[in-house]
């Protein structure tokens, strides 16, 4: 049951699609019953997960491996391992929720929505948990897609710009990424002789420093502009603003946690050298993020593209942390990556249900909601609580882990990204109060209807995990810890053996293999 | 001593409770259960500290951890919590003090629609307060040190719909926050240098930082810990919020911004001595900023004419005393002013608050009066406050502010000008609290008719609390009384075992003792009799005192909000928006649509080519067959 | 046959090809145009028929009938178009049909 | 003798060649193009290939150009009244390739591309080399494929020719 377990994990949701297809189009409820009922079946089947995960084991477990596309080395290979687990769980958790919140708000093209979805939640558990590099791309890119259509046909507006904005951006990072791929494959080619796309084959390939540096600016730039880190960001708030409510969620809540994840499985460990190079750069990048963020977050008149600059903000903190280097930075920004998912997601689940009651999100429409909607005042105030990092709910433990992490490596970094705890506060309760509090100065928002039981049913189980990590956040960062440790070891080992190697251009590396290989009798059959 | 994980749970049960119990939850039940928690916490704590007691001296320090909160790496925190003379001080007087307010707001908040969740929220504030004050480790001082300042978010902004209350409660949140930047960083580098959060981890190894560098570090970290008690306690600079914070109920300035929450600064300083021994030049900060703030807010309390404002001002100028006492190394001191102060000013604000409560809202000066006959109760206690706080003799204000003022007269890094700030301060107290006392109740009444007579003495449930606050008010000096008057000055020797590792100040002569009390002593009289001038004998002169400039600057606060405002707020904000404006939009995205313009311009430029007549694209054909064969034959 | 070596069959075929290069681009009749594009597929018959003559093998012309009956499908499609085309335009010049483009 | 009717077959379609597009009146194009087809025929007659010869005159000139006739005729063009010339460049250009064309067609002998095709000169034709029964047995045996191929060619040409012309109903004018 263990090798089938995560093919299982990851394709289930396709199961659903048929039988989507099949249901009558007049009946839009059974669609979107039918369409919940796969995304809960996935959540079930993915907490066999966590239930059989060995935590004292760093090395990848549930492994699977299928030859796919022999001749070219191409292998269907997935594994999980302390790193990958939460993104996975928290995929499913977001995928189940946010279909189980779109209920009354998609109306027109009900199937195609939930198919696209469906689609979409396959491509992101692909991508977490696929150890095959090619498989890894096809995942990577088959997720744009369904999001494509979900911004592009069920969104705002200015849909259309912002979705092909999305696309546009991504793919352009992509592809450089593609290429680095395609180059890794060429280098293991020259110096093992083997053709293979496994993961672990590139981990083991002895790159000089020279070679390094370019492929790791391909590969960071792919994940910088996923992440999104500071200067490709732009994308964001606009795709937020004009996806809907269901789309927000899943693309902050899972889609940016793609970048950080590649920053920590391809990033670090490939390029290690390359990696403490350009730490201080990051770290800029980060810091710059943290604070611009928050202060864009300050003057934006629309709420969702506020919590989208918030995620700039939050996430410039993850990447802050994962290039701490060391293990606090590492457990900080996974954990962060969680609660980001969890607060975030929240937030934008929120701001979706007074949208559905106003039909707008710019903040100076609304004004005191508490006296009309108290509950849901209840759950903004927890949420924004968690957002700006308050001790005893998850964010503060994420955040207070990184900017620790951050501190043994540079003071200096940390004292700027501390701002950013500052900065978070004044934007969330900036926006909380204009929300919330002050007394009823539009009609409109007096007569509201409070949270019905499906929309307090989403939010219950998010603010349980809100307050769940931030009590006992062991039992997250217990399964964490073995899988960075060992990864942390084996990049630092890394760094010191490669740094002794002669600096060679491209061709003298390639020509050096080539020339080794040919006196290897039979090229290599391609490791499993 | 297990039984110390309780005393921080049954607040929380009791959040829960009426948090989760909401409208199901009967008034009464509310009415009996908030308070009753904190009750039952506050005799928890009494039998912790008699078990305490009857330990020998030296081993009165007890840490009992209840499970592993974050282990990260070497990093590893856990919900710990440690029982010391100092923190049980600090239980008792935040579960003691806290449980009179509670009773007290069941009277005073009786008929607010959100009765259950101010409870809810009172009850929060216990918890995190417990925490800040029984944790044994900094990461759950921590999380107690911003819960506090989410209790007193939502408490001060506990009347939504008022704009000035949501502001105030923000603006308490996010100066809170500023403090608690430097507090966090603080926390860092503790950890950095010391390897582990843990009091007991920390303070064995200070001594190891002695050497040049170490001294460097254990200033940055002291300096570091000092803006977080500076933000958390109000003082210069980040004491702007703590006027604004009046705009919550009475009860709730009584509990949170006169007794508890802002003496965690003074709390977190005493605790980490061990640190500021290292570190002269802290000691110093911490001492002048005490000092300068006590005078700066004494001058502007002299003119406020909002009664909880001018005791916010007289609060935040105690709490400067506190910060000058531990500046000077009088931790002990401190700690007995810290408690003293916590009795009077908490009745103080309750007095005031019956004062309010009788006069339907109204918080003028101006518009009071007279109210002697209709409330002897709240006029009695309210004296004795007023009279202890001034420092007149024998009350408890007397003992613990001329125990600071002596330690800051002798102590070395004192010197004599700490001394003559404090004095000045001192009798500014006098005056203004006298001022404030003769305004409301003593002279004609000069609220509206038909104010006048809904004025009422306040009901018991509200009187009781102030009696009993009243006679720990009189009786509370007389723990710290010094051996110079007879005394035995019990708390010192109490508190001993914690500052065990403090060099021993200088005994001063019994001589210099008394001239130093008996100026005190003058001073109070005569701020009390300069009131008394300007109040009741001749308000003309009162009048002809409010033309001069001075008088305004001191009225508008010395314009530090605007200037707050002007330099830092609007700043900030009109910079990112132009920053968003011109640098988000317009390079970055400028750059993306600008390239999605240049593409679109080449394809232009590309159309132009196919001109739509077959002969060209002939042309094209017949070319590219001749390039390729030249290519073939010549190539 | 020794006489007209192989080039020079060659060179005519050449020759024929260029010209009714010449007359594909010059001419703006369409008619013209297909008639100079038959042209020039006789002249690459005329250089299959050399090659099957010189290699003495008959496939150079069975090649031949292949382009011929290609020339035949073309032309007849070819006038097809010129037709309709005159019937809305009323004229065969070949400049006036301007509309394939982008 | 062989070398007198070539020049002269070749000469005449040469000149016939120039002149089917320098005609101002299509049909005297079409007369001029039948003349190049025959001279070619004779060539081919020159170098032993009378079926192909045949086909030529009857298919090419006999069915194609009558073709290219009648729909001269159906048009009822007149002269071409073109006026000027709007693409100047055009006429240079165009003969500017075609020099450059047979330029590097003699070129191709010099590279040699030809000496391996220098082919061995024999005289002796097997007997059915060129005729019918040759072409025709080769023609049904190694080239059925294409044969069948080209059928199906003609059948696209025949169906796209009959729709093409077809008379849209509602269509103004004879055509």
């Amino acid at each position: 049951m263990d090798a089938q377990i995560l093919s299982w994990v990851v394709f289930l949701p396709l199961v659903g699609i048929p039988v989507i297809l099949l249901l009558p189009k007049q009946r839009p409820d059974l669609v979107k019953w039918a369409a919940l009922g796969t995304a809960a079946a996935d959540f079930l089947v993915s907490l066999y997960l966590p239930a059989n995960f060995d935590s004292a084991n760093p090395g990848m477990q549930f492994t699977v491996t299928l030859p796919w596309i022999e001749s070219f080395g191409i292998y269907y290979r997935l594994g999980l391992d302390g790193i990958s687990l939460f993104l996975v769980l928290l995929t499913t958790f977001l995928s189940m929720l946010s279909i189980y919140s779109t209920f009354s708000a998609i109306t027109e093209k009900v199937k195609g929505f939930y198919i696209s979805f469906l689609l979409l939640q396959t491509g992101m558990l692909g991508v977490f948990v696929a150890l095959d590099v090619f498989l890894f791309y096809v995942f990577w890119e088959g997720m744009l897609i369904p999001m494509y259509f979900l911004i592009g046909v069920w969104g705002g507006p200015r849909k259309i710009y912002a979705t092909i904005k999305f696309v546009l951006f991504t793919m352009f990072g992509s592809l450089l990424m593609l290429v680095a791929i395609l180059a890794l494959y060429f280098l293991n080619r020259s110096a093992t002789g083997g053709y293979s796309f496994n993961l672990f084959d590139f981990y083991q390939l002895a790159l000089p420093l020279s070679i390094q540096v370019w492929l790791f600016l391909a590969f960071a730039l792919a994940f910088a502009i996923k992440v999104p880190m500071f200067p490709f960001h732009t994308w964001l708030p606009d795709a937020h603003v004009e996806a809907p409510t269901a789309g927000s969620v899943i693309l902050a809540g899972v889609l940016l946690k793609m970048g950080t994840y590649g920053f920590l499985r391809f990033l670090f460990p490939l390029f290690p050298n390359a990696t403490f190079q350009f730490i201080p750069l990051l770290a800029a990048l980060s810091i710059i993020g943290i604070i611009y963020g928050a202060l864009m977050a300050m003057v934006q008149k629309d709420v969702k593209s506020l919590v989208a600059f918030s995620s700039v903000s939050h996430l410039g903190f993850v990447t802050l942390g994962l290039v701490a280097m060391n293990l606090q930075g590492w457990q900080g920004g996974m954990l962060q990556m969680l609660n980001h998912g969890v607060s975030t997601g929240a937030l934008f689940l929120l701001v979706g249900m007074i949208y559905e009651r106003r039909h707008t999100r710019l903040i100076d429409d609304f004004g005191g909601l508490t006296k009309g909607m108290p509950i849901f005042a209840v759950f903004f105030m927890i949420i924004t609580l968690s957002s700006i990092g308050l001790p005893g709910t998850n964010g503060f433990v994420g955040e207070f882990l990184i900017l620790l992490g951050t501190f043994r490596t540079n003071p200096v970094w940390a004292a700027f990204a501390t701002t950013g705890v500052i900065l978070s506060a004044v934007y969330m309760l900036w926006m909380f109060q204009r929300v919330m509090f002050g007394e009823v100065k539009n009609p409109a928002n007096a007569g509201l209807p409070d949270l019905n039981f499906r929309e307090k049913a989403v939010l219950v189980p998010l603010v349980v995990f809100v307050f769940w990590i931030g009590i006992y956040p062991n039992s997250f960062l217990k399964n964490m810890e073995g899988s960075l440790a060992d990864l942390l070891n084996q990049v630092n080992r890394r760094e010191t053996v490669l740094r002794s190697l002669p600096s060679q251009s491209w061709s003298e590396f390639l020509s050096a293999g080539r020339g080794t290989r040919s006196q290897a009798a039979v090229p290599v059959k391609p490791s499993p | 001593m297990d039984l110390v994980g309780l005393i921080p749970l049954l607040p929380i049960l009791g959040f829960a409770a009426i948090g989760l119990g909401g409208r199901w939850l009967p008034k009464k039940a509310v009415s009996i259960l908030g308070p009753g928690v904190v009750g039952a916490s506050f005799l928890m704590t009494l039998a912790v500290f008699f078990q305490l007691f009857s330990l020998p001296p030296s081993e009165r320090r007890v840490v009992t951890s209840l499970f592993s909160w974050v282990v990260a790496g070497n990093f590893s925190v856990d919900i710990s919590f440690l029982v010391d003379p100092l923190s049980m001080v600090m239980a008792l007087v935040v579960t003691g003090v806290g449980f009179l307010i509670h009773v007290y707001s069941v009277g005073y908040m009786g008929e607010d629609p959100g009765y259950r969740r101010y409870f809810a929220y009172l009850n929060l504030f216990t918890f995190s307060m417990l925490c800040l004050v029984l944790s044994s480790n900094f990461l759950l001082m921590y999380l107690g040190w911003e819960g506090v300042g989410l209790c007193s978010y939502l408490l001060i902004g506990f009347w939504y719909e008022k704009k000035s209350a949501a502001d105030a409660g923000k603006k308490a949140f996010i100066v809170n926050r500023v403090g608690d930047f430097g507090f966090a960083l603080g926390v860092m580098l503790i950890f950095t240098t010391f390897g582990t959060l843990d009091f007991g981890g920390v303070f064995s190894q200070a001594p190891a930082l002695s050497t040049e560098g170490g001294q460097r570090i254990a200033t940055a970290i002291t300096l570091l810990l000092f803006l977080g008690a500076v933000g958390k306690s109000a003082q210069i600079p980040l004491y702007t919020w703590l006027p604004d914070a009046m705009e919550g109920p009475t009860p709730v300035s009584a509990l949170i911004h006169a007794a508890t929450m802002v003496t965690a600064g003074v709390y977190m300083v005493a605790r980490c001595h061990a640190l500021y021994l290292l570190a002269p030049f802290s000691m110093a900060v911490v001492a002048v900023i005490g000092a300068l703030t006590a005078i700066m807010a004494a001058s502007i309390g002299l003119v406020q004419n909002d009664i909880k404002r001018v005791l916010a001002y007289s609060t935040i100028s105690q709490l400067g005393y506190m910060f000058l006492a531990c500046g000077v190394g009088a931790f002990t001191a401190g700690i007995f002013h810290l408690v003293t102060h916590a009795f009077f000013k908490a009745l103080l604000f309750l007095g005031a608050g019956s004062v309010i409560h009788a006069l339907s809202g109204e918080q003028d000066l101006r518009k009071m009066g007279g109210l002697r006959k209709y409330m002897p109760a709240t006029y009695t206690t309210f004296l004795i406050a007023t009279l202890a706080i001034s420092g007149v003799p024998l009350l408890s204000g007397f003992f613990s502010k001329d125990q600071i003022l002596s330690a800051a007269f002798f102590s070395p890094q004192g010197g004599n000008f700490l001394w003559l700030l404090g004095i000045v301060t001192a009798s500014m107290t006098a005056f203004y609290m006298f001022r404030l006392f003769f305004l409301t109740f003593t002279g004609g009444c000069r609220a509206s008719e038909e104010v006048q007579h809904h004025i009422h003495e306040s009901p018991h449930s509200m009187t009781v609390p102030l009696m009993i606050l009243g006679f720990l008010a009189v009786v509370g000096g007389y723990i710290g009384m010094p051996h110079a008057l007879g005394g035995v000055n019990a708390i010192a020797g109490y508190l001993a075992p914690v500052f065990a590792d403090l060099p021993h100040l200088p005994e001063p002569s019994l001589g210099m003792e008394y001239l130093l009390m008996a100026t005190s002593v003058v001073v109070a009289f005569l701020g009390i009799s300069l009131a008394y001038f300007f109040y009741v004998r001749s308000p003309q002169a009162a009048e002809r005192l409010r033309q001069n400039f001075l008088y305004t600057l001191l009225l508008n606060k010395y314009y530090v909000d605007e200037i707050y405002q002007a330099l830092i707020v609007s700043p900030i904000v009109a910079g990112s928006r132009w920053v968003w404006e011109r640098f988000d939009l317009g390079i970055i995205d400028g750059a993306v649509n600008g390239s999605a313009r240049l593409v679109e311009k080449l394809a232009l430029r590309g159309r132009q080519l196919q001109t739509g007549y077959v002969r060209q694209y002939a042309m094209a054909v017949v070319m590219g067959v001749v390039i390729i064969l030249a290519y073939l034959v010549w190539g | 046959m020794a006489a007209v070596p192989l080039d020079w069959y060659l060179i005519l075929a050449g020759l024929l090809f260029a010209i009714g290069t010449v007359g594909v681009l010059v001419s703006r009749n369409a008619i013209v145009i297909l008639m100079a594009i038959e042209l020039m597929l006789n002249a690459v018959n005329l250089t299959f028929v050399a090659f099957s003559h010189y290699m003495g093998k008959n496939d150079g012309q069975v090649l031949v009938f292949l382009v011929m009956t290609v020339a035949a499908a073309e032309a007849a499609v070819g006038l097809a178009i010129i037709l309709n085309i005159f019937r809305t335009r009323e004229s065969v010049n070949i400049d006036d049909i301007n509309l394939m483009k982008w | 003798m062989e070398m007198a009717v070539f020049l002269g077959a070749g000469f005449v379609a040469l000149v016939s060649a120039i002149l089917v597009f320098t005609q101002k009146n299509p049909v005297a194009s079409v007369v001029f193009l039948v003349v190049t087809l025959a001279a070619q025929a004779v060539l081919f007659l020159l170098l032993n290939a009378p079926f192909v010869a045949a086909l030529q005159i009857i298919v090419y000139a006999g069915a194609i150009m009558v073709l290219f006739l009648f729909v001269v005729m159906l048009l009822n063009l007149g002269r071409d009244e073109f006026g000027p010339e709007k693409r100047k460049f055009i006429r240079p250009l165009a003969v500017v390739f075609a020099l450059v064309l047979v330029l590097e067609v003699l070129a191709i002998f010099k590279t040699g591309l030809l000496d391996q095709a220098r082919l061995t000169y024999h005289l002796d034709f097997t007997g059915d080399f060129g005729t019918v029964a040759g072409v025709g047995l080769l023609l049904f045996t190694r080239y059925l494929y294409p044969f069948e191929i080209t059928s199906v060619l003609l059948l696209a040409a025949l169906l796209g020719t009959v729709i093409l012309a077809k008379k849209l109903p509602g269509r103004k004018g004879e055509l």
